[in-house]
């Protein structure tokens, strides 16, 4: 079953002058989850954003469970909430440091979900999240990083969501606490049959959480498909230079691989290149990309924005 | 003698925080150290120490560079090393640089310092150094500020800058944790390459070991402001002896393992340094202490491995 | 950067536009009819109306507001008749009790403001840097701890209540010096400095206490940024950093306040001039509050709201000097 | 008459008093003779110093003796003998005939404006027509009123023929046509508005700036609120002028200096100080500095001034519609208080009429005895006896300034006395007249104060007292009393042809007026003023405010 | 008197719960100091009428017999006639018990800088949130506001407004015009907070919470703004407290014979220098008071801003 379907969603910023997102199209299905993956300035975190309706698309369309929610109205989003929900990347910067951690998870759930039981609720996910009962009379800075973002996961989950926008769940972790967090997403998506969208830049990362795996480069979608085909046979040139970028913590094998290094750095949005906006760094690139912007268009078995594609 | 000496580094700030406590190493000349920790392992006030950087905090133990004693030795002293026979790059390039000024007139400034060299001659230095990191039209962007360059390009300038005068100690804080992937990977590259070219000796510092395993020769794993395992970067990854070390590989997302499999997580978070656990500090969150050993008591001491591989856990004295 | 200019010109002349417009406002709510104290004694009906007609009083407001802004960019022509006076560019009208044309006072009463601002400004800045830089090196000394001290009472003490301290105490008790009275500096410097020094002291101590402690935090804060740790890494001599690295950038915000400061002292140091009875423009504005001197008023409102502004750009393009991202934008 | 001086508190709060005024006056020992700089330290600028515009006291009788002469003047002595009329640019007083409605005036032979050219008739008259134009409105204004046809003349401005009720025959005859007998022209000319303005030399509004001398200094300098530089007019001829010594060669006067810089700099009388006079009283702070040091106090006059300070009952409304519920506050009130809050005995003594002694020919009208404390027990009686034994409550409008606040507290203080109680109601100063001159809106009490233009009652009772003056706005008569044996009575006296049965009857209808307490007489004023001590021969002129008289002062 | 708050901008440190930002400004001497100084002239200012009786003298009592009428006022006795009766020594000219107006003075000066401060806190916190929070035009207009409202030269309006105004209550008058000239200090700070903080991602949170906007600014905003409001209200009494005075110094306060420390300076002025201690007096409780309110204020700062001076 689709769960969300997004076709042509681009936001532009500074009276259209800056395109943070342009035209990008996705589906989720129910029970999936689709990591959404680039490096800064790619536009992952806006679509995320604009998925939640946290930011006024600019164009295109957010198709949710079947119902149009592109534009709806302040309190028609309200019975949306309780389906999408998000974590946030900072696990401080998105708790309320004023408030208890019984209001940070109670406040939407009394909101969204006026029938619950507050108080037994939020004990009940506080357990589900490793934290115990007695943790929601307390502030959020007397918690670690990690039960922090247990915490934000609670406050997510609290309302019974179907789909969760997490952007960047780990990367403000500790390496040994991101494990746990991982984990324990993995555990409440087959417990609670919830769909995700992951955004991250750690490649790693994803590939422990996601099936579906979509790379963005400069506020396009240039390859999206499973993830054994994404990550054994790469068919974008970026692709295959943001595997290649990513290091092994194996010396042996790390000094081993074949590295490809792109040269300079990813553009600006405000100045985007003619044509692939990723030609200029591209190794393969040839006149036909400074020219012309590739479709995306299947290629083995996923989609690939490239008039050269791997095709191993 | 080895270009940098390290033993029994203490580093304590005001209000008893001992950040650092009895850590030793050393480095050779031309080759990579890497140190690896978590956030409050102490790893970045190791390396402030061995500037002599630090300020408010009481830095005992013995830091020698190359025999020159950094531990309080006068403050003229151990400026005339900095920057000319050691020096360093951070993290964020940005707030690293000042904005005021060119990046032209950042990197001379050092050159004319130590070199006594003439306004003109660091000019040219300073347009030799930006050439040499990559940068593009280097003359050119002699006159542009900071601000003006991107975060990639910014790393390189502060390269440039480190590299001036020609140090034979670099010491890299965190170098790519700000940058992009593929930028990172770029600036691993450069440093790599300027090493060879140059016959530097580099103390790379980071949280990630996937960086380590690329470049170190040598690997320090630092916990919660003490040494758990150090090694050459072959062993410690392959046959690594401190259950902290193996605990961080195995709880680590990787590219080459198994996607399907959950990762193994080390519970529980790190410890506060205002109020350290006794014994061996990994102790509350390993899954291998064992009741027998003084684990909780008792600090651990170096036990060697294997040549050059010692780890500090009180089950490698058990297991022999 | 000519552009950036030009607009912060046309926002300094529509700040000065509505400070005119509110003055304008508040006197035409004004009681007192200026017209009926020019009248004098045996005022009848119809000489008030004679007044109204040869002040510009019987124009509607929205008129006579006009008038005065045409007056300022280009000069008028204010009364009718033979008696018709010209008022050149600037022109602020004429004061209702003297006669005589707004800017002249103005003018006649900046040299003595000036001087005491510019003298205390001198004397603040020197105190108060100095005393924060190097409560910042040595923060949490014990010097840091007796200067921090020592600006917390300067900076609590009212400039009233430290003017008449010194009156007493140097002037009437000690005899030390005579007590103040304006000379012009051209006249007799010696005697211009010796008269004013009271003054820029009791003047200087409130404000250099002030910028001691934000010369203090704004130094501790910058010698915390990375790129200070940066300059000792590349093994630069402490005063080098303290100075080039430090220093620089510490001064944004001291120069922020120090325009905001001056700009408003220029209006008139109200306060000080009135303790020490020196003819400045606060005592010219006093005078004119007092007697209703509306056409005097506008001017030093102008006047005042002016220097505020102008030196608001000039801290702006300040800024554009020293810091390249502005400069760039 | 009165411009800022007494209620209204300019930075000068000027103001002398009036002692018996047959004492000899207090007055410098000695004399200096010709020559040498007097400086003369003031706060701030003249109001006016034309003529035609100049009605502030001491700007009067600095101009006056000074840069121009009148058709008459005061005789420059101090006490009883400075309140005469003399003539000046007159041969001698003027001579009425047709009734007094026609007044001729001879000019003495021999007077020069500074550029040398002789005074004329014509200049006379057209200085007194100035006044009548819409610009020049500020002076005293009763030759407009006087003057046949005054009503509908503009002014030389607008009306080039001139005023036909002026004749000058000759240029050293000028005749005056009245529309009503006076017997009092001697006096209103020796007002400003008299003095001799040439046509040529006329600059409007701006004549102020520039005054065009006829007396025995012109103007050097005048760089307005700072300073004005005197220096001898060569063309005065002291052979032509009986009044004015003129023995300073230069008289310097630094304007613009703070009251307690004056004070502080002729205390210490240091220096050129040793040559200076204060232009303004004495601050009431610095008397004890003053009056405690002898060789100071040598240095100190207070002259008695013209001027009375009254607290003026609103009669037209309850409470002081009742004649005892004024005399019980009249008795309640602690004039010594008060007098204590406007600066003491030194500036002022309690008055016991409205009339200083100045005006009645030295003699004290003893019409209203009250002692300085009040009486409390009397005046507790009489509120009783007005039907208010528990007192009542009041608004008192005073001035926002120190003095005026100090002035109302004393008064609130001592009326609670008797069960009085007053809200004190503070106006700018600047609006303090326009405010208590509208009887609509008049509170209960008011400051009130007259110092009179000549002296002689035709000059203070009908402005205050007669009941057919009251105007709705700029009104003069504040207590608002309108008694008909009053209003008769005025007339009778201004109809009187002999100045001296005139001035009797004035005194009489003063004490009259007492009886019906519509204002209560506070204090008359005194001008307590310090010079240096080189300065010689200075005194208190006695009519004005006191001021230092500047036609017979010198420095030695 | 305006740059002691300028370039104070304290981070909203959420890191910090209430109880122990107390116990760190509890642990500041000065702030103690400063705390017992204030307390003291609240106490003294409500008991005013209480000790104005036991000293049998009230604020506004003739005591002609302390003074010396012949050289016009001055008070009889050493020190400005300190007695047994009049601890702190009388007026010149009328006498009045120093002390009494001191305490009654107090009320004045105290409940003035304290209501115009809310006045100025109340319209600068609305205005600052709400021009931080939705942006767009809406902040563009207040932002020019409040710019407008600072090039104005105050002192000289506030003067011009109080005398031109009717003087109907010259009370609520000095605390709207001190409050109004006031407000747009607190709403620039309010203003960079409020954008730095509606950047955070709880607030994105609440919203995806399904809370509308009054109830995240109110909720969710407001409370992290506390910390920098009460500082920067701390350190905005005292300067209100000098703005009165030197308004009633220049000669527009309260109306007499209500005192204020203020109007009893300008009193004193012409008095120093035979009466030195009828400026010593009230000029000595005003120093005190801005004083021990700057203190709490830093100590405020401090605990709230950690990298600051500790």
């Amino acid at each position: 079953m689709t769960l969300l379907e997004v076709t042509g969603l681009s936001k532009t910023f500074r009276k259209g002058k800056i395109r943070a997102v342009d035209g990008i199209s996705l589906t989720v299905q129910a029970g999936d989850t689709l990591g959404l993956v680039g490096e800064s300035g790619c536009g992952k975190s806006t679509t995320g954003r604009m998925l939640m309706r946290l930011l006024e698309p600019s164009a295109g369309r957010i198709i949710f469970d079947g119902k149009d929610i592109t534009r709806l109205g302040a309190r028609q989003l309200r019975p949306l909430r309780r389906d999408i929900q998000m974590i946030f990347q900072d696990p401080f910067s998105s708790l309320n440091p004023r408030h208890t951690v019984g209001e940070i998870i109670g406040t939407p759930l009394k909101i969204l979900r006026p029938e619950a039981n507050v108080r037994k609720t939020v004990q009940e996910i506080l357990e589900r999240v490793g934290l115990a009962p007695e943790h929601a009379g307390r502030y959020p800075h007397q918690f670690s990083g990690g039960q922090a973002q247990r915490i934000g996961i609670a406050r997510a989950l609290v309302v019974r969501p179907r789909l969760i926008v997490a952007d960047e769940p780990v990367s403000a972790l500790d390496v040994s606490i991101q494990a746990q967090i991982i984990n324990l997403m993995s555990d409440l998506r087959r417990d609670l049959g919830l769909s995700y969208i992951f955004i991250a830049h750690d490649l790693a990362v994803v590939r422990h959480v996601c099936q579906r795996i979509a790379v963005m480069y400069l506020g396009r979608v240039v390859e999206i498909g499973d993830r054994e085909q994404i990550y054994a046979t790469p068919a974008h040139p970026y692709t295959s230079a943001l595997l290649s970028a990513v290091p092994i913590p194996h010396p042996v094998a790390e000094r081993a691989r074949k590295r490809m290094v792109l040269q300079g750095d990813p553009p600006s949005p405000a100045n985007p290149p003619a044509g692939c906006a990723f030609s200029p760094r591209c190794p393969k690139a040839a006149s036909r990309c400074h020219a012309e912007r590739p479709a995306l268009t299947e290629v083995a078995g996923r989609l690939v924005a490239c008039h050269f594609p791997e095709t191993a | 003698m080895s270009l940098l000496e390290v033993s029994g580094l203490r580093v304590t700030f005001p209000g008893d925080v001992c950040a650092v406590d009895g850590l030793s190493f050393t480095l050779e000349r031309g080759k990579t150290l890497g140190i690896v920790g978590e956030s409050g392992s102490g790893k970045s006030v190791t390396s402030l120490a061995i500037m002599g950087l630090h300020r408010d905090a009481t830095v005992s133990g013995s830091i020698r560079v190359d025999g020159i004693q950094v531990v309080g030795a006068p403050q003229d002293q151990v400026r005339r090393l900095r920057g000319r026979r050691m020096a360093m790059i951070f993290q964020d390039p940005l707030s690293s640089l000042h904005p005021a000024y060119t990046v032209g007139e950042q990197i001379a400034e050092a050159y004319r310092l130590h070199f006594g060299a003439s306004r003109k001659a660091a000019r040219v230095r300073a347009a030799d150094m930006l050439a040499q990191v990559g940068i593009p039209e280097p003359r050119r962007r002699l006159a542009d500020y900071p601000h003006q360059f991107s975060g990639g390009m910014r790393q390189r300038v502060m390269i440039a800058m480190a590299l001036a005068c020609e140090p034979e100690l670099l010491i890299a804080d965190e170098p790519t944790t700000a940058l992009d992937v593929t930028v990172q990977a770029q600036i691993l590259e450069l440093i790599a390459r300027l090493q060879q070219e140059i016959g530097l000796a580099v103390l790379m510092i980071t949280h990630d070991l996937g960086v380590v395993a690329r470049i170190a020769d040598e690997v320090l794993i630092m916990y919660a402001g003490a040494a758990a395992e150090q090694g050459p970067a072959i062993p410690v990854f392959t046959r690594a002896q401190h259950p902290y070390t193996r605990g961080l590989l195995n709880c680590l997302p990787r590219l080459d393992g198994d996607a399907q499999s959950p990762l193994i997580p080390i519970q529980g978070s790190p410890p506060s340094l205002l109020n350290p656990p006794a014994g061996c500090r990994f102790h509350p969150r390993c899954t291998e202490r064992t009741s027998e050993l003084p684990c909780a008591t008792e600090r651990p001491a170096w036990r060697i491995a294997s040549r050059g591989h010692h780890a500090a856990c009180h089950l490698l004295e058990a297991n022999r | 950067m000519a552009a950036y200019l030009a607009r912060r010109l046309v926002g300094l002349a529509l700040v000065l536009l509505v400070v005119c417009a509110v003055t304008f406002a508040i006197f035409y709510l004004l009681p007192s009819d200026p017209a009926l104290q020019a009248c004098g004694k045996s005022c009848t009906t119809e000489r008030i109306d004679m007044l109204h007609e040869q002040m510009g009083l019987d124009k509607p407001v929205w008129q006579q507001f006009a008038d005065y802004i045409g007056g300022i960019a280009g000069g008028r022509t204010i009364g009718t008749g033979e008696l018709a006076v010209r008022c050149d560019f600037p022109c602020l009208g004429f004061s209702y009790q003297t006669n005589r044309p707004v800017w002249d006072l103005l003018l006649d009463r900046l040299p003595t403001t000036v001087s005491i601002a510019a003298g205390a400004a001198i004397l603040w800045l020197l105190a108060g840097l100095s005393t924060g830089i190097v409560s910042a090196l040595r923060k949490g000394s014990f010097l840091d701890r007796s200067l921090m001290a020592a600006t917390l009472t300067a900076a609590s003490l009212p400039v009233f209540f430290t003017g008449l301290m010194a009156l007493y105490l140097v002037v009437q008790v000690a005899e030390w010096l005579p007590f103040p009275s304006y000379v012009a500096l051209a006249d007799d410097p010696a005697g211009w400095a010796q008269n004013l020094i009271l003054p820029w002291t009791v003047l200087a101590l409130l404000y250099a206490a002030l910028y001691a402690r934000l010369s203090r935090s704004s130094m501790i804060e910058t010698l915390a940024e990375p790129y200070v740790r940066t300059a000792r890494a590349k093994g630069l001599p402490e005063r080098t950093v303290v100075v080039k690295h430090g220093l620089r950038s510490a001064l944004t915000p001291i120069v922020t306040v120090f325009g905001m400061d001056v700009g408003t002292l220029l209006g008139g140091a109200i306060i000080t001039e009135s303790v020490f009875g020196l003819p400045g423009i606060g005592q010219l504005t006093m005078d004119a509050i007092n007697k209703s001197d509306q056409p005097v008023v506008m001017g030093v409102a102008l006047l005042s709201a002016f220097f505020i502004t102008f030196f608001n750009v000039l801290v702006d393009l300040f800024y554009a000097v020293i810091d390249p991202k502005v400069r760039y934008a | 008459m009165i411009k800022i001086p007494l209620i209204a508190a300019g930075a000068a709060l000027a103001v002398g008093l009036a002692a018996c005024g047959t004492d000899p006056a207090p007055e410098s020992k000695g004399h200096g003779g010709k020559g040498g700089t007097l400086t003369v330290l003031a706060t701030a600028d003249f109001a006016h110093l034309d003529p035609a515009q100049n009605w502030t006291m001491r700007d009067v009788l600095f101009g006056g003796r000074t840069l121009y002469r009148t058709l008459t003047a005061y005789a420059a002595a101090p006490g009883a003998e400075g309140t005469k009329v003399l003539p000046d640019i007159a041969a001698e007083l003027g001579k009425p005939t047709d009734g007094n409605k026609t007044w001729t005036y001879k000019l003495r032979p021999g007077i020069k404006f500074e550029d040398g050219s002789a005074v004329t008739s014509k200049d006379i008259k057209y200085g007194i027509e100035r006044i009548f134009s819409a610009e020049l409105q500020e002076g005293a204004g009763y030759l407009r009123d006087m003057l046949v046809g005054g009503d509908k003349y503009q002014g030389p401005y607008k009306d080039a023929n001139g005023l036909a009720s002026i004749e000058t025959p000759d240029a050293s005859t000028i005749v005056f046509k009245l529309v009503k007998p006076t017997a009092d022209l001697d006096y209103v000319l020796a007002l400003p508005t008299s003095a001799p303005v040439p046509k040529a030399k006329d600059t409007g509004v701006q004549y102020d700036n520039a005054v065009f001398s006829s007396g025995p200094y012109k103007i050097e300098k005048y760089d307005r609120g700072k300073e004005l530089i005197l220096v001898r007019n060569p063309h005065w001829d002291a052979a032509t002028d009986p009044i004015r010594k003129a023995l300073p060669d230069r008289i310097e006067m630094k304007q613009g200096l703070s009251a307690a810089t004056i004070e502080q700099r002729l205390i210490a009388d240091q220096g050129p100080d040793q040559t200076a006079v204060a232009w303004s009283g004495l601050s009431a702070a610095s008397m004890p500095r003053v009056l405690s040091d002898p060789k100071v106090k040598a240095r100190y006059i207070a002259e008695p001034s013209i001027c009375t300070r009254m607290l003026a009952f609103n009669t037209s409304k309850a409470p002081f519609d009742n004649l005892k519920a004024r005399q019980a506050v009249a008795f309640g009130l602690s004039r010594e208080s008060y007098r204590t809050a406007h600066g003491g005995e030194a500036v002022a003594d309690f008055a016991s009429s409205y009339m200083p002694p100045s005006m009645t020919a030295g003699v004290k009208n003893n019409a209203f005895q009250a002692p300085p404390d009040g009486d409390v027990a009397k005046a507790k009686q009489l509120l009783a006896e007005a039907g208010k034994p528990d007192g009542f409550e009041i608004t008192l409008t005073t001035t926002s300034s120190d003095t005026g606040k100090a002035e109302a507290e004393a008064v609130q203080s001592s009326l609670a006395r008797i069960g009085v109680k007053v809200k004190i109601h503070t106006v700018d100063p600047s609006v303090y007249y326009s405010t208590i001159g509208t009887p609509a809106s008049q509170d209960e009490l008011v400051f009130d104060g007259w110092c009179a233009d000549w002296p002689n009652g035709a000059s203070f009772i009908p402005q205050k007292f007669d009941g057919r003056n009251i105007q709705p706005k700029g009104n003069q008569n504040r207590s608002q009393l309108n008694d008909a044996a009053i209003n008769a009575r005025v007339d009778e006296i201004l109809a009187m042809t002999d100045p001296i049965a005139a001035q009797k009857a004035w005194g009489e209808l003063d004490t009259k007026v007492v009886a019906l307490m519509p204002v209560i007489p506070l204090v008359w004023d005194k001008m307590p003023l310090l010079f240096g001590s080189k300065v010689t021969g200075a005194f208190g002129h006695p009519i004005w405010q006191g001021e230092i008289d500047y036609a017979a002062v010198s420095v030695a | 008197m305006t740059t002691l708050v300028t370039g104070t901008a304290v981070e909203a440190v959420p890191t910090t719960s209430w109880r122990r930002l107390t116990a760190r400004i509890w642990a500041d001497r000065g702030a103690r100091v400063g705390l017992a100084i204030v307390v003291l002239f609240v106490l003294l200012a409500i008991l005013a009428p209480v000790i104005s009786a036991m000293t049998g003298n009230g604020p506004n009592d003739f005591h002609e017999d302390k003074i010396n009428k012949a050289l016009g006022g001055p008070p009889l006795g050493a020190f400005g006639g300190i007695s047994s009766e009049h601890w702190l020594g009388v007026e010149p000219v009328n006498g009045r018990d120093l002390l009494a107006r001191i305490l009654y003075g107090a009320r004045v000066s105290l409940l003035i800088s304290l209501l115009a401060t809310a006045v100025s806190v109340v319209i600068g916190t609305l205005l600052g949130l709400v021009a931080g929070f939705f942006g767009g035009w809406l902040d563009a207009a207040i932002s020019r506001v409040m710019d407008l409202v600072l090039s104005f030269p105050s002192l000289i309006f506030m003067i011009a407004l109080v005398s031109v105004l009717p003087s109907g209550d010259r009370m609520l008058l000095l605390i709207l015009v001190i409050g109004f000239f006031g407000w747009p200090y607190i709403g620039r700070i309010v203003r960079g907070q409020t954008i730095s903080i509606r950047h955070r991602e709880f607030v994105e949170a609440a919203r995806a919470g399904g809370q509308g906007n009054v109830r995240i600014l109110l909720r969710e905003v407001l409370p992290n703004l506390l910390a920098p409001i009460l500082v920067y209200t701390a350190l905005s009494i005292p300067a209100n407290i000098g703005t009165e005075a030197a308004l009633s110094f220049l000669g527009i306060g309260v109306e007499p014979p209500t005192p204020s420390w203020g109007q009893m300076l300008q009193k004193a002025m012409s008095w120093y220098q035979v009466d030195p201690m009828f400026f010593v007096i009230p000029g000595t409780c005003l120093f005190l008071t801005v004083l021990a309110f700057t203190l709490l204020g830093d100590a405020m700062r401090d605990a709230l801003d950690p990298k600051g001076s500790h």
